[in-house]
């Protein structure tokens, strides 16, 4: 079972972007589930979602403690949240930032893989607007392969409509995965 | 067809309760159980169903109406959460004693005060005397699966009862996982249209609906009420067998044993919780323990027997409940397991754990510290006036 | 329909022995009312006299010759607005109507009255409103009239004590909730009542309120045969008026040339008897006042 | 448990439940069909409409008459009285 | 001067209510429960007392009324029955949570459908979860005198919960008896006023009164909750000592107990039918029968350990419910004794009735016959499936 | 007290930081409201969107410098008369004011609010219309204009559906309770909006009721900056006039000359976008006909 | 059990709830002195009250101001205008 | 323990006629209870109230279905109720009547006393309402003597007045009691 935690704030589609990967999974014959911290504060406040993956049934409900995958869909929660907190040994890190290296950040030694993107300027060049879901879900799934992106297209497409699909691509090409040894 | 799609409870469950095509559908918006009702007016607008429905002022209205559509023969559904369902009981208990099938939805929420929005089943657990059948489920697939059935349990003429389909709010209502949707022929083929004939509203027939009543009949009406939620216990067995037979799933009937054969322990749960508690059993299993699960599905009616075939013999059990009885200082399934027990002749040490009210995590670990305890019961006895608190200590 | 044709041309449907108090205009109203609307009726009597004297049956039997039933006290509306969904889904035509006192209505079914008005329920909904829970024994309700006794706004020794606050105005409330149909009725009018009652039975766009002001003669302490009389009194000082409301525009149904005081109303009462000259006044000031209102709506 | 309900819920359909209300009155109305000019107007204030019409007149029928007098009080020629009933 | 009087039940609680000095009062009629309510009203026109009353347009608004009247500080009164009771469920379980010591009179009454108005604690115990302290009385003078402990009980600072003392509609409520009025003085003695610490919206000490609370501590809050449940435990008993040290009588604190010790079956009861127990108890006692009987007067919190020390060792028992557990096929209270004995090992076989629903008269006969039947149960064993109905056949 | 004063001479009360919406004209509204009530206030802020920004606090802390509270969502008014009735018996004077959305008042506590006005209970009661249950996520209620697009009254892909039932008219239905004080304020018209609540807290007689027209630029679909624009324009329109009710006499605050079309108003709103011409024209002569009537009421 | 909370009930007295709304901001709202005529409609009319008076002159606090650009819009000579927040 | 039954017609007093004995045999520091029975007619119907009289606490709250005594306040009851039902042996019959004679009634075996007034017409003449309870009453204490009349007469003063007070002393003046033997 893979565990992932996304974190992003209001409005950037953090929790569509959790179901959409369950989605794929489900679409491949596999099995997920994913859902929204429960928290109280709303609007500007950091949000987290969770997504578990398997290939059998799903059973635990509970927050992801120790993820296999941290997905950070803007830049500025890393400020805020500890967003490293307990990755599993292995781990994959995906991170939206204008940042092509690996030096800026405080990558704990658990974490193997790194994908960073510019996902915000991908999404205001496709779409117009900061809303960077789509575009770092072809991050996570370049990084991890853990889900096939035609599902991911599709779900995208069926939500969104076609120009997210364009921040798929575009996402994916730009996206810079890193692995450390 | 059927097909698979991912769901949040609440689609599961207004897609279940679409699927048995209610004549009427009232509800009000309360947090978890919002989009239920948003939901199913988009499938109405939509043209997917063509229920009559009504945005009523408030949750005692909904059950109200639901009240007089079932009255006058339609087939009903409703869905509410905490606050909502205790505006509602006036008529939600009148609802079950005039034996009216009404589906009803519960979206579990803590109780206020503390003001909160989180989950936990003490909404419907506190209210569990008022005569309807309640279902308490794990996830989304049984959610929706268990909207169908429940039509099929409260309209069988032996039973003809109210019924709630139990969910907890946010970890599942907010939850998105694979769900089979079965297809509509499918499900007109398990569930035939409603036909009362019990009681009515109808100038074709003319009758009064629950004249004033000596007690004499009152006695009489509710001997056959509370025979009526003993019928249950077997209508829900085999409606749960029907669905298999023709559907392809099935969730257990009246509680679902997970390693219980051979178990020498047992841990009692209830709801999404748990699938952590399952986890933690496999967990423990590969350290030894012979601990085993048992899933309480039905609270009302309460299957004692059954509870107590299962929990006999064992050499100790606890009971996990997300819910407080006031009056006990333990969970109310702990103290009705208790009550089941002794009725049944057993004679098993048992340990009250209480955990995730307001919606906290009840995580694995907080299990595998259960099983501990219950083996710690097993070996050195139970202190009976003590319940151990499950915490998140922050 | 004629009102004095109504014994000869209508079916009861009521039961015929039902032991409301000698002499009530309650159970006057209820005869008429179902005499108009006839068998193909679902009627809702919440707990109240009427229930209370047997209009919904007891043990086996009904009280009635159409389907009848108890709603909640808090209900009655909503139980009703399901009722009408069912058939109208179904596109059968059936006038469901509930016959509920001022208590249901004005107090504690107040809000689904309110909903159900707002969301355009098809339903009939007619009010009797002898100004007080008259089955619990006449406690106050918030259509109790100004200054009156009853048996939680009681007068002491020194004949202080009464209902501290004004009558709601509960037929204007209705109007502004800008239903299709609201009138106002009484038992001394019958004539006005059938045709009320048949504009209401033809409404198809909403709700239908009808207020029906009807003395109780035991709880306000009235002699049987003025139960009547006492009523047309209402009508004639101007305190009760007749008027209805049709999508928005007022129209007076009748308007006294020369109203009669209050006063002559008022004392044929016993719960008033404690009334000072002032109080009286007070009250004729406000009829006054309301009835001023009144006219001027009905201008427009 | 012997049930005497034949209804598994409180419903009321075997018949209509009546009280005999008649046994009620301790004045009983007469009509003085000299007086009356059968207009109709007490058949129409009757609270129990007790006083029905038959052959284009009106008529006092005692069965559930309560005997409250509003008929005689409303008649507008005077053509109704009460007289004790018998036996109270 | 305390003085004897003939008082019904209605009047006994109006009189023990006004004793207590209540600042607002707010109540919505209902039989039986009306009475209290014009009394009331009477003694504040006639200025016997000066309490703030309100009469509002519904139970709903009453128990609201009461709510914000203790939040200000005011020492609060209502009464009600069955449905009144229903339709205030949402505020009266948030004025336990809230820990506000409101004294509220349940003149029992059971619930429709059907259409009733006849007497059974199917009201209140239906809804005995919901973290208020409940009471039974048997008779006039315990209501009284009930009335006036319970504010007491409820204020106590270890304490703090709201409290029903409950008595049987019509039985009680509607039949006069000597009762004895204590004195104003000693009232006020026993009785100190009320000023509450933990909760009180106060311009010149602001506070948000039940903020949006996270789970954990809301799971305090429950947790205190429970604590204080328990503690009422104790509180109770001390209370009616005190009360009995003053005016002279106790009425036996959790229970009562009736020729319990010595005796090898008990019958356990509840509420005003007790009265008929005890003959019937005397009646076999004379007949060579060692019976004893239990009457249960506090339901929440529960007495299980004190109910269990008074039925462990026997050689069985019986339970009377004057209501129903739909989901059990018994009376709430034979459930709930069951589990007290089984969380204190308890093992003596249990007889479950059920009688007097709907106002039905539980006579000496009854009892009688309830009676025989416990003892077969103790020489034959006890069919564990079957409840015995105590009917009046007509 | 002077609007533009407001800002200098009065003291904030709510929590300077809390969660409403960028541009929430309800945040500003309650600002304005607890800084002309002042410290010796009250307060209750039943469920709904303010209560969800955090004015009730969270955990141990509080939203305001007042005791503050959450009512149940239908109990407002009730919970409110009991507090007052406690410190009124005390003889202590302290304005035990509701700051409550139109799901509240209008919808599920109407009852409890009904039931104090007609006992006269002394308090203030203040709605904030956003014409939905916003805090839910924007479902209809009572309040909602006829037409709107609501999460419960979704609009199809063929422009098919929206609210089906005209927005209950409730400051008219309050003012027929014949309360002490009525009054309507808009956040577009903040001196306006301080002179009742002025007027407000000097009524003693009773209940003191004003309904505040809030646009909400989230569930609504309006430009945050135009937040106050739109308000503005629903007065300009006649859509929501501004008047007052004073022991029954009706008075006029804002009597434009030459009133904006309605459509004007519509246009800037999502939540319409799908209307057609004739709904357009539908609205305007309900505004039309509504408006004649409360001239006629303001001229009596 | 550890308790977390000083109180036995839900009550809220340990200071005021502030959320750092000035962080919300995505642009930001700045006054031109020049054309700023102080008749205060900016701040009577900012949902924040984030427009104080001092030395009878309005200025602008941003701690929570969210950034919604009314004081702009209702400006009556458009002495406000808004820039892109720094960082974002 | 003495058990009583009283029988009537609504309005004319029944149940407060019970709770009257009950306030005499207290206020002779006695024990008693009343209460009428719970049925569902109202007006015009019969009305049924128990009395329970004994110098112990009395604890059963049940219906009189043995009655020491019965009273029969209005001689019509006697056409609907069976008033005789459950007398026990030598017991106690008050019955208002115009009768002054028992060969009418059909009186079972078991009773020993039989009072007989025309209460009616007492109350009619004292009263000027045939409201027969407080004249009743007297009857009652004539033929049984179970209670003081000194009581009986506080309390009726206290209630309705002294005009009810002289229907007290006048039905007890002309109440024949007859022994059965
Ligand atoms: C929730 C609830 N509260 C109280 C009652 C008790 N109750 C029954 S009838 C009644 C009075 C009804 O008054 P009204 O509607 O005016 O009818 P009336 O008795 O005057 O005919 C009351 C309070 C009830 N049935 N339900
Ligand atoms: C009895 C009950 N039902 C439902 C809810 C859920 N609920 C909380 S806030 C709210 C909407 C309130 O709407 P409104 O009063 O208009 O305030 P707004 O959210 O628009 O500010 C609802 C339905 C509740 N708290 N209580
Ligand atoms: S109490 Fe009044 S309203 Fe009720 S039946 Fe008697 S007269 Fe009619
Ligand atoms: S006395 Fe009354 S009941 Fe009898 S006929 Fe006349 S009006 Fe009817
Ligand atoms: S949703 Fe609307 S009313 Fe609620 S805070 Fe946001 S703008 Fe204000
Ligand atoms: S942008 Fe908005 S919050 Fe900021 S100062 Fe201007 S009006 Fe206030």
């Amino acid at each position: 079972m893979k565990e992932i935690r996304l974190h992003g704030l209001g409005g950037l589609g953090t929790v569509k972007a959790g179901e959409i990967i369950v989605y794929a999974s489900v679409m491949e014959g596999n099995y997920g589930n994913s859902f929204p911290f429960f928290g109280f504060e709303r609007e500007g406040a950091p949000v987290v979602s969770y997504v578990r993956l398997g290939d059998e049934p799903i059973r635990p409900k509970n927050q992801v403690y120790k993820p296999n995958c941290v997905i950070v869909l803007e830049p500025a929660v890393m400020n805020a949240v500890d967003v490293y907190q307990g990755l599993k040994p292995d781990s994959v890190l995906v991170l939206n930032t204008t940042h092509t290296d690996i030096d800026k950040f405080d990558i704990p030694p658990t974490v193997k893989t790194v994908a960073l993107v510019d996902a915000t300027k991908i999404a205001m060049e496709t779409l117009g607007r900061p809303i960077t879901n789509t575009t770092i879900l072809a991050s996570f799934a370049k990084a991890t392969g853990w889900v096939d992106c035609k599902y991911l297209k599709d779900r995208i497409s069926q939500l969104f409509g076609e120009k997210n699909v364009d921040a798929f691509d575009k996402g994916y090409e730009l996206t810079k995965v890193i692995e450390i040894h | 067809m059927s097909r698979v799609d991912v769901l949040n409870g609440n689609q599961a469950a207004a897609i279940g309760a679409s699927l048995a095509r209610p004549g009427v559908i009232a509800a009000y918006p309360i947090t978890p159980q919002t989009p239920i009702v948003e939901y199913l007016t988009q499938f109405k607008v939509d043209g997917k169903i063509d229920s009559a429905m009504s945005e009523v002022e408030s949750e005692l209205s909904a059950m109200s109406v639901l009240t007089g559509a079932s009255l006058a023969g339609s087939r009903t559904f409703t869905a509410t959460s905490s606050q909502g369902l205790a505006l509602m009981y006036e008529p939600y208990f009148r609802a079950s004693t005039l034996r009216l099938p009404i589906v009803m939805a519960i979206v579990n929420r803590e109780m206020i005060s503390p003001q909160t929005l989180w989950g936990g089943p003490q909404d419907s657990l506190t209210i569990r005397d008022a005569g309807w059948i309640q279902i308490y489920v794990e996830d989304n697939q049984e959610i929706l699966d268990m909207m169908i059935q429940a039509y099929k349990i409260a309209e069988d003429k032996n039973v003809l009862l109210p019924i709630n389909i139990c969910y907890d709010g946010f970890y599942l209502s907010h939850m998105s996982e694979r769900v089979e949707i079965p297809a509509q022929e499918l499900v007109d083929k398990f569930l035939p249209e409603y036909e009362p004939e019990h009681i009515k509203l109808d100038p074709k027939k003319p009758m009064a609906v629950d004249p004033l009543t000596s007690g004499y009949l009152l006695m009489e009406y509710r001997y056959r009420h509370l025979a009526a939620q003993q019928e249950a216990l077997k209508v829900i067995e085999e409606v749960d067998k029907e669905y298999a037979d023709l559907i392809g799933r099935s969730h257990g009937g009246l509680v679902e044993e997970y390693r219980c054969e051979d178990a020498d322990c047992v841990v009692v749960t209830m709801g999404s919780m748990s699938g952590a508690a399952k986890e933690a059993v496999d967990i423990k299993r590969e350290e030894g323990y012979k601990i085993g699960l048992l899933r309480l599905r039905v609270v009302r009616p309460f299957p004692s027997k059954r509870i107590s075939e299962v929990l006999k013999g064992k050499n100790c059990f606890g009971v996990v409940d997300r819910n407080v009885s006031f009056g006990w200082n333990t969970g109310i399934l702990y103290q009705e397991v208790n009550s089941a027990m002794y009725r049944h002749g057993g004679d098993v040490p048992s340990v009250p754990f209480i955990g995730g009210l307001g919606g906290e995590d009840v995580k694995i670990e907080h299990f595998l510290h259960a099983i501990e305890k219950i083996y710690e019961g097993a070996a050195d006895g139970v202190d009976c006036e003590q319940t151990i608190w499950l915490t998140n200590e922050r | 329909m004629k009102a004095i044709d109504l014994v000869s041309k209508t079916e009861e449907l009521i039961s015929p022995g039902i032991s409301a108090c000698v002499g009530c205009n309650v159970e006057l109203s209820l005869r008429v009312v179902m005499r108009v609307l006839g068998p193909n009726t679902i009627l809702a009597v919440p707990p109240g006299c009427m229930g209370g004297v047997g209009v919904v049956g007891w043990d086996m039997k009904s009280g009635a010759k159409v389907p009848v039933f108890f709603p909640l006290l808090d209900n009655p509306a909503s139980m009703l607005a399901g009722i009408k969904l069912h058939y109208d889904r179904l596109g059968e035509d059936v006038n469901v109507v509930a016959f509920a006192g001022d208590g249901a209505t004005v107090d504690a079914g107040f809000q689904c009255l309110s909903g159900a008005a707002e969301r355009g329920d098809k339903i009939i909904y007619i009010c009797y409103d002898n100004e007080g829970y008259m089955n619990t024994g006449y406690q106050r309700s918030g259509s109790t009239t100004k200054g009156a006794w009853t048996s939680t706004t009681p007068v002491n020794k020194e004949g202080i004590g009464g209902k501290m606050q004004n009558k709601k105005d509960f037929p204007m409330i209705m109007a502004m909730h800008d239903i299709p149909y609201m009138a106002t009725a009484n038992p001394a009018y019958v004539q006005d009542m059938v045709n009320k009652i048949e504009k209401a039975k033809q409404v198809d766009n909403g709700l239908a309120y009808i207020h029906i002001f009807n003395p109780c003669i035991t709880g306000w302490g009235v002699k049987s045969e003025e139960s009547i009389e006492v009523a047309r009194l209402a009508v004639q000082s101007n305190f009760a008026p007749l008027y209805e409301v049709e999508n928005g525009n007022f129209k007076l149904n009748m308007n006294p040339r020369n109203p009669k005081p209050v006063k002559e109303y008022l004392q044929k009462i016993k719960k008033f008897s404690h009334l000072t000259d002032e109080d009286i006044e007070e009250l004729q000031a406000d009829t006054d006042k309301k009835w001023n209102r009144l006219v001027n709506l009905a201008s427009l | 448990m012997k049930f005497k309900s034949k209804y598994i819920v409180p419903v009321g359909a075997d018949g209509i439940y009546e009280i005999d209300t008649g046994k009620w009155r301790t004045e009983r109305p007469v009509m003085d069909k000299d007086k009356c000019i059968e207009c109709g107007i007490c058949a129409m204030y009757c609270p129990v409409f007790s006083i029905i019409k038959e052959d284009e007149k009106y008529i006092i029928t005692y069965d559930y008459c309560k005997g409250c007098g509003i008929c005689v009080h409303e008649c507008p020629k005077d053509a109704i009285d009460m007289i004790p009933e018998e036996g109270k």
